[in-house]
């Protein structure tokens, strides 16, 4: 277990992965795009992307904006 | 009435790198009251894009799912912000996301210098707009009336500008006249949009009667007491601009004169008797 | 746009002594290049009503019988002036002589107190509206934005009032903008036209936005480089004004305030690291 | 033959009334309506209104206004 | 200064109905938090003028009394107001009873068109002005920026006519710039003097930038945090105003200037090396 | 009036990179119509700074000499320019030849985007004030009314920041009146000085309203038909504005407010009779 | 006794001039001016201004004014 | 011989410092600054600043200012 900073929140979580993080936060049918510590990871290499403790990561989707 | 449909549609549609566009007004879609009344107001504004932003996504949540299938539904091209970025990095980052989210190298760049005033921070835009480009994107960026940064930005690769009215949600209208005029003389062939600002049809009128080539707002409809009418307001009212600006304005004058010829007039040549 | 139709024509005709009109934009019919251009303009205008005046024959002309077959054939309302008299007595007299020649109780009833300013005089202007309305006219007197004239003007009996937004021909648009919002707030029920002053399309749509009933104009078309097109600019600026105006405009703000909503915002909560 | 001053214009006329001044002036076709000394006279007062040294008449036509 | 004492003292002083006036600043006395501060205020302004009004008193009261004795003790010429009045007739009245008490036949000439908006109702303004100037009185009529209503008091036989910069106590400053700057172009010879909506130092140098004769004004110094530190504020704006007409302002342009040369500009010729 | 000196001159000198100054007026030197009405104008301003720059000089020439005896015979401080240069290069080594030949740390920083419209160059500033302020100068910046450059240019050690109230020589007084309350609120204890495109002295009343420290101009009192008469107009306008401010200036309001009390007026309850 | 409106009060009084109305009404010291019916009423023609029931009389003094 | 360019204008010279050509050119008793190629050139450097051919050389002077 690791202790990430998942969109500004604390989270323990056994994800190696981006990719796993990804499929445990059960976001697999949502529309989600993923970066970590400040620079993008693209959907392709979520699976590669390992975590360390205390990465900030950030999922997001699409929202109404001006 | 096709005297408006030749001159606006057919004689010249807004270029946005590359892809022409009917419409001349670009509308937001945050603030409104429902999904519902964003539709009707989407489809009263006769808007060929909508902008649109990327927000953090709760555990399991389906939202972001469910607003990309309502925008999807609106037969729209998607123009994704940067909104509440406050560094070159962050907006570069969002740039990329967004990219992958919705398919399109286009980015509206927002920069924001702080988050009170969200006064355009125009190095952190001019940094991002240089590394975007690089990376394929075409970029949109909202930004200030000053010419020095349009000029940055436009030697970053920038082919559209978009420098506001006044600052976003004020609702002041044009601020400072001359300089959008004096960006609108030094850029002719620059797709100039007038973001943010804009509160009232008028101020979308003055804008495209400057010569800008298009208007981006979103408050001012979203914010109406019927959005969809206010919508359907803008669309006349850039409509409105456009035109007067094609059909060639007459300039101010300091002297009174009449509209009615004055020779012939009945008892002219009389002393009045009152 | 369905939703303009439905908002401006069916749901509230402009009522001019009791006559509905589809249209909210007067115009004007001198100062055209050509005839034909000035028949393209009111049919590009949409417009319902045109004004016209009365001017010296010369022996033998038929000037006057022309210019009317034009008038009538464009199957408008016509709206006669008494452009350039000096005192109430000119102004009654040619009153009485447009009854004559254009069969109808209309009159825009201008009287100036000088011919350098073509500043209404407002004492002059109520005499003879009083005169006026007492002999069966209805009368559409052109004003200032003074309350005090427009009180009298109202007890003389006039239905309509047509403040300028500035003196006749200046194009400057609304110089006393306060002025004519109290106006609006005090005669609620008074059909309110803007007269003389306009010169572009965000003027027209600024003064509707007011809820102005109507937008007389003239100038700012006959003038224009392509008066018919610019004729359509107006037609779509009254339009929009009006939209404006009934979908309920928010008001200007001082602080500068997000359009995209700020919470959840990607990295908010990091510092930013430029 | 009397002087008038017609339309601003100083006209030296054998017509006795403004019905005949137009009649002489070749008005007839045209579309036109008449004062005199500033008070307006309708066509149907026309041909009883004398005319005497010195009045002052306006014949006035339709024509382009704002 | 002895530029400033020469120019506005010395060489031509204001002339009020053939009195001299060295201070070009009239100031009211209503609204200040004490006595003793708008005697304070009254010096610093170095005001020459200052206005008082006509109110009922109680039985017995003695508070008229006490009120013109210290008035009195400032040393200034008063003016009277017809401030409230509805009508010629109430104005007429309450001139006469201001003459016999304060022994002047100067009144300042207020008929309000409306309690809400004070606006002056320039008919019974007119009607006011020329039976009090019949009788003797010297008229200092409070009017709006109307040329036509201006010419009938000066044909009324005021020497003097006061024209508003914006509706009482509004403190907007010029409204109608154009306005004032007819006026004073149409009354060279007139004493032309802005009363009423100036709310800011600013504003009354603006004014007599014009060329405007003086300004009167009472609120903006009245409920200023520090009235005395305002006045002497007001005081230093209206020389600065005057001074400023009397040296020739530039006016604006639309290009941009350099004011240092640009001849012999170190590095001009070559190419510039970011 | 000593109301004045003590607030303005005891209570808080302006503060200039430690120096206090009397005088919150600072005075161009640039296009008198003689070197004598230059000395008049500069005491008639009672400036406490002058701003010069550096020029070419032609072989064997002396008028620099000339000119520098000239201002060092005024007795007031020294700032030199940077006029011109369009690069933070050029400015950089123009502010050294200026240190050498002036002895002041002093320079007024000025990079220009292009000699057409001389708008500041925001980028250029910032770089070379960052490298004058670690090189020992003390940097005066002409910039725009940014907000995010003059955060900037206080991160690059600017302790002063002028931002223009409009283009250099526009003589158009404050355009973005928001823009500069803005900066005004944002930067309380940064020394604001307003710079370029003051017309009138009621420009630089108003901008001393805002709270501005101090305004800096040229062209208006050089190009004025008597300079030493406006200067001595400007000396009085800052005044006023400085006074106003400290004053404590009432809000304008919406609605029309009397300033003579209306309780006790005069037939106040009896109805009108007209 | 007669029933005046003074200064926009009814007033009973046995006052029969605007003279002796000001002298009853104790304003002798203060520094007034008299008004009847919206007419004014000069200092010395209050003794001899009959006064008639119903009649609005108005008494003002100097105040503040802008 | 070598050619500047002076103050934009191209100047064939014998001086081999910035000290020598100011003197060469008079500038002794005037109140002058030098830069070389852009960068600022001291007085006190002045007879030590070898000057090639092409040099780019400013001398400037103080002169009125905005």
């Amino acid at each position: 277990m690791i202790d990430l900073i998942v969109n500004g929140r604390v989270l323990a979580t056994a994800a190696k992965t981006v990719g796993e993080l990804v499929a445990m936060q059960d976001y697999v049918g949502g529309k989600i795009a993923t970066a970590v510590n400040g620079h993008f990871v693209p959907v392709g290499r979520r699976a590669t992307t390992l975590l360390n403790p205390g990465d900030q990561v950030e999922i997001v989707t699409p929202r109404q904006g001006g | 009435m096709n005297i408006r449909d030749q001159t606006l549609h057919e004689s010249d549609p807004l270029m946005l790198y590359g892809t022409a566009m009917r419409s001349r007004l670009l509308l937001g879609t945050a603030g409104y009251p429902s999904p519902a009344i964003l539709a009707d107001a989407v489809t009263a504004a006769d808007a060929g894009v909508v902008t649109v932003s990327l927000r953090r996504e709760t555990a399991g949540g389906k939202t972001g799912a469910r607003f990309l299938d309502l925008i999807n539904g609106l037969g729209v091209k998607v123009l994704p912000n940067t909104a509440g970025c406050r560094t070159a990095r962050e907006a570069i980052t969002t740039a990329e996301m967004a990219r992958e989210l919705f398919g399109t190298p286009w980015i509206k760049l927002e920069v924001i210098a702080n988050d009170d005033t969200l006064q355009p921070d125009v190095f952190g835009l001019v940094e991002a707009a240089d590394v975007l480009t690089r990376d394929g994107f075409q970029v949109f960026p909202y930004t200030t009336d000053d010419l020095s940064v349009a000029e940055r930005l436009q030697r970053a690769g920038c082919e559209i500008i978009m420098p506001w009215a006044a600052p976003i949600g004020t609702a002041r209208g044009i601020v400072n006249r001359a300089g959008l005029e004096s960006l609108r003389a030094y850029f002719p062939s620059v797709t100039l949009i007038v973001d943010a600002g804009i509160g009232a049809p008028s101020h979308a009128a003055a804008a495209m009667e400057l010569g800008y080539d298009a208007v981006l707002l979103n408050t001012a409809v979203a914010k109406a007491a019927d959005p969809a009418v206010m919508a359907a307001a803008f669309a006349a009212a850039v409509k409105a601009g456009r035109l007067g600006f094609e059909a060639g304005l007459m300039p101010p004058r300091d002297m009174a004169m009449p509209s009615t010829p004055v020779a012939g007039t009945p008892f002219f040549d009389l002393e009045p008797k009152s």
